[in-house]
């Protein structure tokens, strides 16, 4: 059959996000894959060098709605790194508490949006009730439920009291049996989950030529985790262990985050329950002195880097974010080729692709009075005159 | 050797590349040239088993364009390679070559600073919209978005 | 098949849904939603308007007496928040040297004209 | 029964306008099934009416350079097909319309909606409702053979080729259900698959070609197409209930006439809803499978599984003529 290209579109149905897949597909068989990813950029890495470090956080939490604490901890971490400040214990605490609470609901969600995509709505309306329960924590503690804005350069903005500690942990043991229902659901019932097998499959040296990062990674034996190779706030101290598979496929994947989603749990209860006394921040000067750092921090769908250069001002001289779903992107480029046209939604969502993080930059231009939008009656005005047209001859 | 890379045994391998210094625990920071990075990045891949690269920052530091290579491997520690580049015309020689994941790097700091990389395969835009201005880079410092071009999307007046 | 008993289990137990506008959604007390600002603690020292990311603060004129660490005080301005541009980020609640300016689990923030005047 | 019975039989009580009612309860009982089962509440009871008004209401927008004639007639085609084949259906009692063979009329009636399905992807010129399209045909070949043996095994058995007098002969001896266990099985699969249902929903999977052949309907286009899927569940439901569950007939005859009817008819009722439970939970218990997969099942297990039961059948009908 000759080659035929289908355009998987900014807004495709499986992806309810904007990116663009032009697939050259032989039949069913895919043959290449040509990738156009940058459909909302918003210029946050220009945005973030005229804010100043109170300013940028909440900027920063806007990178990506699901990973919101990974860019600001991260960040976060790097300036106090330059000031050489170091934060209280208890703040260092609150910040793995929410970090692995976010990493809970952002694979749970994953997991849902995953069963969704081989049309098996149970599990996602099974997996989307469960994270309820993650979610509520968070919005008790930080009063929101998807930009918790509790970090602050210096530390945290707020106090988790016993009530909300008993609170979250009454919530734990429930969602502990949960995940092993899901664990055991995954593992031992076969044509639940037929279409994960031997899915765009990555063996360990591709893994590991092509750069992926995270679940990704780790689904290949790439034992590849931020928080045991370079250890930051308190992942030293809690008692876990990186979950790695050998499968490198969807399924794989899928056993890796099952896997993470009970061990952040494990130290969600150790952080909650050894939660250290003090002070939860800590006065920082307003301006940082001059240097660079390279911040990396494990976030949910790999590896965060975030590249800071400061110049003795309040503001930052370069931000440079490389999120994990852009180091992803090449892996899934080769994950598709040869595989079959139905397995596009399947793959792609294996890696958990969020595209708000991998583009940044879009510049709306105020000082000529143009901007480049398109009304919706406009859109109307051009339909009905196609319509009439049409009619007429 | 995998398990840790100490400083000397950096130096001694990496002598000839350029300065070397220790800026933490775990990170390395190498300065060298355009033109003797392909092989600095070669040699570390081979002596210092760094197989993977973690990203390539871009920064202008209003004097030079930078170039800071991130590798790092199983022994968690993170080599950088920083080079800089004149203003006027800033070329580098790709990595796509030997490290894969570089070419959506590159394709994005082109798009961005306008560091050209000779020898990457498809040079297309992939960050800025397709009817952005060419050899417009926002992310320069000198750069300011002059009224007068058009920056992509569907002309409307504004009424 | 553990599947099928949860379906049939679920099949007959009370949906978890809760119906929104008969039942009330429980907002935890720490919620930021809307932001209030207590008129007499307002010092009108605008550090709230310098810090809001979303520049939706604008100081306005509103000369009142004022009692800030047992000293009177003439304030000329107070803000003001377009809680349509507002994102709820608190950072404004953080740095208010008298906590005038907070904001309350109220959720519904609905307004009458374009700059919602704050109350 | 007069003429005047046949009309009231044919056009209002079970006839097409109980159906059309029928067709819309039975929807909105699989998806508030298929709900509860996970945890939601699920749709009120007149929402699938609400959505066939509102769509029957929706602005008909023709893709270029496509027929609009045809697109309007593909879908009435399909209605006219599906709604005929469910008069031969026994109801409340033996059909009036009953004759000898109607039960191969009724199978070829239900796969109609299919092939216009598979037109109005190959008309409407977008890349994503052909392959649509052609994945209805693949799906199509891969599950019937199976499902149409499965339906014909007990006309095998009851020696007559009208559903009415296979139902009745059910009376006298056990029910398909139990006497043919394969294919009631292999039956429902066909049916789940003929209806296109979450393992079989290959065409329209929305997660990759958007709607399949679906996409390019819109309005009233899609309101009858719609309609016509709820009525083949309907008619294809009732047709396993006669078939394997003894239809409405009841063992012991009751005199007066009128009683046994009613009775009759709640008969079917009960039957045609246990089948739908069937279904929902099959839909609600599984993820889709890939076109691959589906021909590697449908050949390998569900065909041989439907030949066994063929064979079992026939070394059955050999010892009873003879014994």
């Amino acid at each position: 059959m000759t080659e035929v290209i289908i355009p998987i579109g900014p807004h495709h149905p499986a992806l309810k996000e904007p990116v663009n897949f032009k697939v050259i597909a032989d039949g069913e068989k895919i043959v290449r894959l040509e990738l156009d990813i940058s459909y909302n950029h918003r210029g946050i890495e220009k945005a973030a060098e005229q804010r100043d470090f109170i300013r940028v956080l909440p900027l920063l939490e806007r990178v990506c709605g699901i990973c919101s604490h990974s860019h600001s901890t991260a960040f976060a971490k790097g300036i106090e790194e330059i000031m050489q400040v170091e934060i209280p214990p208890r703040a260092q605490y609150i910040r793995t508490i929410i970090a692995e609470l976010e990493r809970m609901h952002s694979h749970l969600l994953w997991l849902g949006v995953a069963a969704h995509e081989i049309g098996f709505n149970t599990l996602f309306m099974w997996t989307w009730r469960d994270r309820e329960a993650v979610q509520d924590t968070l919005e008790e503690m930080s009063g929101n439920r998807v930009h918790y804005g509790m970090n602050e350069v210096g530390g945290v903005r707020r106090d988790l009291t016993p009530s909300q500690v008993n609170a979250a942990l009454a919530r734990l043991p429930n969602l502990e049996e949960r995940i092993k229902k899901y664990a055991d659901m995954v593992n031992n019932q076969e044509t639940m989950l037929i279409r994960f097998r031997g899915v765009g499959k990555l063996s360990k040296q591709e893994a590991l030529k092509y750069g992926a990062v995270g679940p990704t990674a780790r689904a290949s034996g790439v034992d590849y985790d931020i928080r045991s190779d370079d250890p930051y706030i308190a992942y030293a101290e809690a008692p876990w262990k990186v979950v790695t598979d050998t499968h490198g496929d969807v399924y794989g994947r899928t056993c890796v985050r099952i896997g993470e989603l009970g061990e952040s749990l494990k130290i969600v209860r150790y952080c909650l329950e050894h939660l250290p006394e003090g002070p939860i921040r800590v006065t920082t000067p307003k301006a940082a002195p001059k240097g660079e750092i390279f911040s990396r921090y494990e976030a949910p769908r790999g590896e965060l880097a975030h590249f800071i250069r400061t110049n003795g001002t309040d503001k930052v001289e370069r931000l440079d974010i490389r999120t994990p779903t852009l180091a992803n992107w090449t892996s899934v480029a080769i994950c598709l080729v040869n595989q079959n046209l139905a397995d596009i939604p399947v793959i792609v969502a294996a890696i958990d692709p969020c595209l708000s993080c991998t583009s940044r930059i879009t510049v709306v231009n105020d000082y000529d009075r143009t901007e480049g939008v398109i009304t919706l009656d406009e859109l109307r005005i051009r339909n009905r005159a196609r319509n009439r047209r049409q009619e007429r001859c | 050797m995998t398990n840790t890379l100490t400083l000397d045994l950096v130096m001694e391998k990496m002598e000839e590349f350029g300065t070397i210094e220790q800026v933490r625990s775990n990170r390395i920071r190498i300065i060298t040239t355009s033109d003797r990075i392909h092989t600095a990045i070669k040699t570390s891949q081979e002596l210092l088993a760094c197989d993977r690269l973690i990203t390539i920052s871009a920064a202008d530091n209003s004097r030079t364009l930078e170039l800071i290579y991130h590798l790092t491997g199983p022994h968690h520690m993170i080599i950088s390679l920083a080079i800089e580049l004149p203003r006027d015309v800033p070329e580098t020689p790709t990595m796509s070559d030997i490290l894969p994941p570089a070419g959506i790097y590159e394709r994005q700091i082109h798009d961005l600073f306008g560091i050209f990389f000779k020898g990457n395969p498809n040079m297309k835009k992939i960050i800025l919209n397709e009817d952005w201005p060419d050899n417009e880079y926002p992310l320069r410092k000198d750069w300011k978005p002059d009224p007068g071009t058009f920056y992509g999307g569907i002309k409307v007046e504004r009424i | 098949m553990s599947v099928i008993k949860e379906m049939f289990f679920n099949l007959i137990s009370k949906p978890i849904t809760i119906l929104y506008p008969k039942e009330k959604v429980p907002i935890p007390g720490a919620f930021r939603g809307r932001v209030f600002l207590i008129d007499d603690k307002c010092i009108g020292c605008s550090k709230c308007s310098l810090v809001c990311p979303a520049q939706c603060i604008s100081m306005v004129e509103a000369p009142r007496e004022v009692e800030f660490k047992g000293k009177k005080l003439a304030r000329k301005k107070k803000p003001l928040v377009k809680l349509f541009k507002c994102i709820r980020c608190g950072l404004c609640e953080r740095h208010c040297p008298t906590e005038a300016i907070y904001l309350k689990d109220e959720l519904s923030i609905s307004g009458t004209d374009r700059e919602v005047v704050m109350t | 029964m007069d003429i005047f019975l046949t009309l009231v039989y044919v056009f209002l009580f079970p006839g097409f306008l109980f159906l059309l009612a029928y067709a819309l309860i039975l929807e909105f009982l699989d998806r508030k099934i298929e709900a509860r089962m996970q945890h939601r509440v699920g749709p009120p009871f007149l929402q699938p009416f609400a959505d066939l008004i509102k769509m029957l209401g929706k602005e008909v927008i023709d893709p270029d350079g496509v027929d609009d004639k045809i697109f309007d007639t593909a879908p009435l085609v399909a209605l006219a097909a599906v709604m005929t084949a469910y008069l031969y259906v026994p109801l409340i009692g033996n059909s009036p319309l009953a004759f000898q063979g109607d039960l191969v009329l009724v199978l070829y009636l239900l796969t109609l909606p299919t092939i216009v399905l598979f037109l109005m992807g190959w008309m409407s010129r977008n890349i994503f409702s052909a392959v649509g399209g052609i994945r209805v045909v693949t799906q199509m070949f891969i599950y019937e053979v199976p499902f149409f043996l499965a339906l014909l095994t007990p006309a095998l058995m009851a020696g007559t080729w009208s559903i009415s007098e296979i139902a009745a002969w059910q009376q006298k001896h056990l029910w398909f259900m139990f006497l043919q266990p394969i294919g009631f099985v292999v039956a429902l699969i066909g049916l789940q698959a003929k209806l296109e249902r979450t393992p079989f929903d290959i065409p329209e999977a929305e997660t990759e070609i958007i709607a399949g052949p679906w996409t390019e309907l819109t309005g009233r286009r899609l309101a009858i197409m719609h309609l016509a899927i709820d009525i083949s569940l309907v008619a294809g439901s009732a047709l396993v209930a006669a078939l394997f569950l003894g239809g409405p007939m009841t063992p012991w005859v009751i005199v007066p006439a009128w009683l046994s009817w009613i009775v009759g008819f709640f008969l079917f009722l009960a039957k045609t809803l246990a089948v739908l439970l069937i279904l929902s939970s099959i839909k609600v218990a599984t993820g889709r499978i890939r076109i691959d997969q589906l021909n590697d099942i449908g050949w390998k297990y569900i065909a041989s599984a439907v030949l066994v039961q063929v064979a079992i059948v026939l070394v059955m009908n050999y010892f009873r003529v003879s014994a």
